[in-house]
């Protein structure tokens, strides 16, 4: 029944066309197939990275807790493609103003609504499916931090408010034609609008939360609460590496020969970050540490989102050697110095580095990859308005994220309560939220 | 001497370890096991069945000591593991006719510690 | 070398365009490589459904079982692969009757053989491979059910007959121009075709062999038996659900725009759907259970499978919902009602569910999203006739697994043996029928 | 603010093609859209091979090695992006001379430097992306071989002479139009290219190594050392059986109609090669091994990736069997009787396999494939000519790697040393080299 | 007061709980333990190499008991874990000095139950 | 009769299982444990924070043997686990009441071979 099904299309395609000769006609249809299925292909890759935040969120976390954590990636998803459709994508890219959209909810187009996204062809559908999975990104990555002591219920709220909320309303800024795009900010798929706003969020999250039991002795000293599944967490890293190239090379939202080059400078990133990281923890631990090396490669794909489209391969590989010695750094500092118990490192991996790779953009930029756009930055003679903008894009995302983050946090303490009893995070999550065990049979050591 | 089999919660290893050392008991060993004690047990379901789990997650400790340090190990570890609730779990002492430590040959008292 | 190869796939198409003009002719050249292009990433994708299936199943089911569960997951798709080129696909789309093809074996086209596909234009060896596909995943449906207490042997013959004989005939009544695609049966990407395909046979499968040691207390009270690894069916969720883009926007088996509506009521249904089954695991079982709600997103995706093309993302949202909460009641039925033992559900997700989204089609279908296919279904005022055509598909599918599923078990039962000896299902399948174990040097409890 | 990139973009493509008409002009820019595209998912799915072999090596090894072998294979595809564009790529397709390329490092292109690759349209870095991923793969290979007991650093040390040296020239001989090319000699995705450099550096490397410790009883005799966790190593393979569609039906580096045939060729060949070694095993230990059954469908794999553009599907089959029942001899060949321990079996999976298929495709060869290139192979009557020429390439790149490997890894052993210390082999490497545990809190045997 | 110790095939677990219960047997600790005894191992392959598995997994029970419980305890063992197969398990029976419930610190006799 | 509880280097079990078998001692019980004795435990390290792990990881033996043979039992378990180091492991011997076979139910000195 496909057939008759196919047949009508094809009639449909015809009459779009009109009066236009068979040929144009086709080449034009061609173009819309191909750039639809990129669009979608890309939108799948990126849909796959929540199994990798899911497998590297669970795997570095301990085993009591590992149901719970799976059920929250499982649950943010669920509830953001619901509430990105009803309201999120017609606040980020419905017709507005500078600060919100004001139209487009239910993916309703009155007829320009979703003006600010009509530079792709691809059809509203493929462009909501795509900027979704996007949302749902920014949304998941807050539970690794906020990871086992979080009350699912404050956690599934949180996501709601998220991905209904803060996410599109700052993504209008800079994505949605609104005052950031506006001033000449540039972001091509999103180290700031997504990941930062992931990041800061987990900040607020874990602050709010406080460390986990055991995580500081009485002294205030750091103690190492190692994952149970290293493997686990490996192979989350390679997912989302993998889907990252759904994520930086599928933003073009159409083929374009161009993301052979966005490929490379997102796969040297991720390469060179995760060798920094890995040399930084091995001069600071005296060994090479397996999670930190992992983080390295995260925080190389986070640091060339923003910029992957606008610099050459050699600046992208400088981008992810800066970003994996800072992710290293971040970590320990916010471990040890800001006492922020982020048992994923997502607050550095995300914020700090996303915060990285928007900056950098203003250094790297170089105006013969995507001429006439972000013109040359700092480093290739372009002096510092680029790069003012972009630290202004910063600096008004992270209060944003602040800002929304507490009053969001606040609220859902004050009314659901946003972490588990004493007992609970003792016994593991698991338990007490699911009623269920993960490794089931498994003798495993709960001293912690 | 006598083996002492020690059966606390999880979460008071820690404890246990420190009080033990502060009482001049270093060597003990490890395991884990579930237990069946006065505590009761929890609720775990699993595609909308429900069982009653209690089995519930211990840590069993075993540390051989001599005769005259039974007494302050056992206080140590009643001072670690100790909170008063039920669950706290059990101690058993068993007497203990040798014990050998395998590097050197050492037996008795002397190989204890 | 690759080089010259391309040169000369190159002159061929100009030949093949014959005295067309080049520029028309690379306008249908380009749109065979793109239709070629995508059904051949969706069918990866598909294929990528088998380790989602493999991790589900054994993830759900108990560690000394878990080798077992992925030899067969294995096996059934190499057995599968090799059957269905053999005889399989010729049965299903080769020209014959209404019932069976009668040619084509072995891909052979003697000219007009496979017209049911004629409707997509990629090569015949695409087709073969997108369909095969489809066919191993019905096959490995029925694993799950049938797990920790099948004969490997039993299982092998089992998936032999199912991807020779059983999934071709009944996939030819709808999708290769037979009885029901004559009567106007209409069933996308398969809810009826492949998943309660699988899910029926899974049923015969399981009250045949009957419930594992354990599952039932004397008197009749089902006992849970945990799965063993949560984080790894929940991969495997994970990969379904990206697996399944592939499976519904590439049924279309050409490169249209329409997949980004196809992608977006597949996911809306999986979100809604796992929300669903989430929250009625809540309210019967007093807590969010994380199988079940895994459980839930998977049913949305079958039940959307046969609507996808043909509904809005509204009705999508509402056919997942009544999904989710219809594959948690229907789960507890089968388990405690009709006591047969179905260790991941397979039965309630693929059959019961795969029913349902065929049904949905008859009730939500609306004549705009594919004009001159399905027309308006019940709610909106098609009348009962799509509906009805669509409930004698689902019975007709239903009634051929019940028969063909119990001669067939019914002579590997006689000939080869259906269950292992009680000996081996408490001990572990792995150990004796495949003489290993899947976690060596684990300290697992084995008192099941 | 894509949107601005976007159109620039446009204008771009439009410029590019001068004063041609417009129609024209999109046929061949769409046509360009076209081939990046498909060319840079299928190098996405070929990354994706990496997480394959990470998991398949860690699963297939002990559990206190699992760390390491994760930290190996993360940082030999870091390492290996990051030469190979340094110099690899240069080595392998710069112009020069018939052993290696003399230019084209960092991508350098001064006009005509990548000739060797003008056979395919796509940007310059589309196809660097593309050959990187399989140079990644041909280096990860050796990592399951050297398993357990290789010391962190020397393995480094390895990855970066193979990724930068070794590989790019054998690959140079072949592929960058070097005196095998010259010869006609064939391997369309690399059997030999890509696997058997791989298989056999992994064999020097095993060799130089020693068994490990426990492998053979001071009588000789062979003593299994089981995988620790099958089920991660059951998705490693199914991932880089999904992932080798992009590695063999990406190798056209062009969107063709022609990668449906290969899809089903490289897809049968996994398939019977699956059940052959499975029943291969089946007759020798009596029972069907899960973990030699996985590595039949790898091996089958590694068999039709240089024949799979140029056999029948039927050929594929007869190559699949071949290899299944060779891949499980070897590995028992080279266990107990050279006692070569190779705990995953990767020499027998890619090196002696990987010469089967190269030398297979001189045996199934037909023209009618891709008329003009490879003609006839034995088995079709093209005689012994193909044959020989496929045998002298096997032999080369042998003798290449047996060569360049011993020196390679003489001087490691000289200067950074090869092996672990028997105490740190016996405690694991996890903890030694990394300080880590891979599954911690779990009670694990560690009596091996 | 005796400790017992019995290793028990792992599916007769359910089994002797319960005769222990009827036995008013309420408290016990559970691990997992590999077991040679006379019953014969099997073999496992791997890899097209064979190693025979001689230690076979049993489970472990240790109960504390008083001396006038000694018996029923034993006898709802064995009757719980009885089949008349080798590899049934064995029981052991040690003397306990001493016991002691942590949480109330009560000790001997009382703290047993 | 008595009970040999017998902690070794994990890497030893194999050896110490021969040297059991040719003084004709084939039963025995084997479980894992963490312990923490006079050798020195390592560093580990997890995202740059360090910790001592000082519970390394010991095999756990436990034999029953009659009192005629345990003599032969304690030479064959020095024998098979020593080396010399710090580490090697250490022997306890506890006094043993009963044994019970329980698929015969014998009793005694008959039960425990
Ligand atoms: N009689 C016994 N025999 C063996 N183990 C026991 C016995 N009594 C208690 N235990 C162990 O001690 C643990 C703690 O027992 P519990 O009843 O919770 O302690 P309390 O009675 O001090 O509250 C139990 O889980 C069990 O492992
Ligand atoms: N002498 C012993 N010392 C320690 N454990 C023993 C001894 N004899 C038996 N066991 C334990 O009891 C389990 C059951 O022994 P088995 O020989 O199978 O019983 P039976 O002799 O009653 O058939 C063994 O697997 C082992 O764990
Ligand atoms: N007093 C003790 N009580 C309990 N277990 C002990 C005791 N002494 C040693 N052990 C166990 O024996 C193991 C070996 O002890 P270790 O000090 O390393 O031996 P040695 O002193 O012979 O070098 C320890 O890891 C621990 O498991």
């Amino acid at each position: 029944m496909k057939k008759r099904f196919l047949m009508v299309l094809l009639v449909l395609m015809c009459c779009l066309a009109g009066g236009v000769a068979f040929a144009e006609d086709s080449v034009a249809s061609n173009k819309l197939s191909l750039d639809t299925v990129w669009v979608l292909i890309a939108g799948a890759l990126v849909m796959f990275m929540q199994p990798g935040f899911a497998m590297l969120e669970s795997g570095f976390s301990r085993a009591k807790n590992a149901c719970n954590i799976l059920m929250k990636n499982l649950m943010d998803f669920a509830f953001g493609s619901f509430f990105f459709w009803i309201i999120g994508f017609g606040l980020m890219f419905g017709a507005g103003n500078a600060f919100f959209g004001t139209s487009g909810f239910f993916l309703h187009d009155a007829g320009g609504t979703f003006d600010s996204l009509s530079w792709t062809i691809v059809p509203l559908e493929a462009k909501y499916f795509f900027q979704l999975v996007f949302c749902a990104t920014a949304a998941t990555i807050v539970s690794g931090a906020m990871a086992e002591r979080t009350k699912f219920t404050a956690y599934i709220a949180y996501s709601i408010v998220a991905s209904a909320l803060i996410y599109p309303i700052s993504g209008h800024w800079v994505w949605g034609g609104g005052w950031l795009a506006g001033l000449g900010m540039f972001d091509f798929a999103g180290s700031t609008v997504v990941h930062s706003v992931g990041g800061w969020l987990a900040m607020v999250g874990a602050i709010m939360l406080g460390p986990r039991i055991g995580k500081y002795a009485p002294d205030g000293t750091a103690k190492p609460i190692p994952g149970h599944n290293i493997p686990l967490g490996a192979l989350g890293v390679f997912i989302l590496w993998f889907g990252w190239f759904g994520f930086n090379a599928g933003s073009t939202m159409a083929a374009v020969a161009d993301i052979g080059h966005i490929a490379s400078t997102t796969n040297i990133a991720a390469a060179t970050a995760a060798i920094a990281a890995m040399i930084t923890s091995w001069i600071i631990g005296k060994k090479p540490d397996p999670s930190l090396s992992m983080n390295g490669a995260i925080a190389g794909l986070v640091a060339i989102t923003a910029p992957c489209a606008f610099v050459s391969i050699g600046s992208a590989a400088l981008i992810g050697i800066v970003a994996g010695v800072l992710v290293v750094l971040s970590i320990i500092f916010f471990d040890r110095v800001l006492r922020i118990d982020d048992p994923v490192g997502a607050i550095s991996v995300h914020g700090v580095c996303g915060a990285w790779g928007t900056f950098a953009l203003g250094l790297f930029a170089q105006d013969m990859f995507a001429p006439g756009t972000t013109g040359n930055g700092f480093f290739f003679g372009g002096g510092l308005k680029l790069l003012g903008v972009q630290s202004l894009g910063i600096l008004a995302v992270f209060a944003w994220c602040m800002v929304t983050g507490f009053v969001m946090f606040y609220l859902i303490k004050r009314f659901i309560g946003l972490r588990v009893s004493r007992k609970e995070e003792l016994r593991g999550l698991d338990i007490d939220e699911h009623g269920s065990e993960a490794y089931n049979g498994f003798q495993i050591f709960s001293n912690q | 001497m006598k083996l002492i089999i020690a059966y606390i919660k999880p979460e008071k290893l820690d404890d246990v370890k420190k009080a033990l050392s502060d009482a001049n008991v270093f060597r003990m060993s490890v395991t884990n096991s579930l237990g069946c004690g006065r505590q009761k047990g929890y609720t775990e379901s699993y595609r909308g069945l429900t069982s009653e789990i209690n089995l519930l997650k211990k840590t069993r400790l075993e540390i051989a000591v001599n005769d005259d340090a039974v007494k302050t190990a056992l206080s140590a570890l009643l001072q670690g593991a100790q909170t008063g609730e039920i669950g706290d779990g059990k101690i058993f002492v068993v007497p203990l006719d040798e014990c050998i430590r395998i590097s050197s040959g050492e037996t008795g008292p002397e190989a204890i510690g």
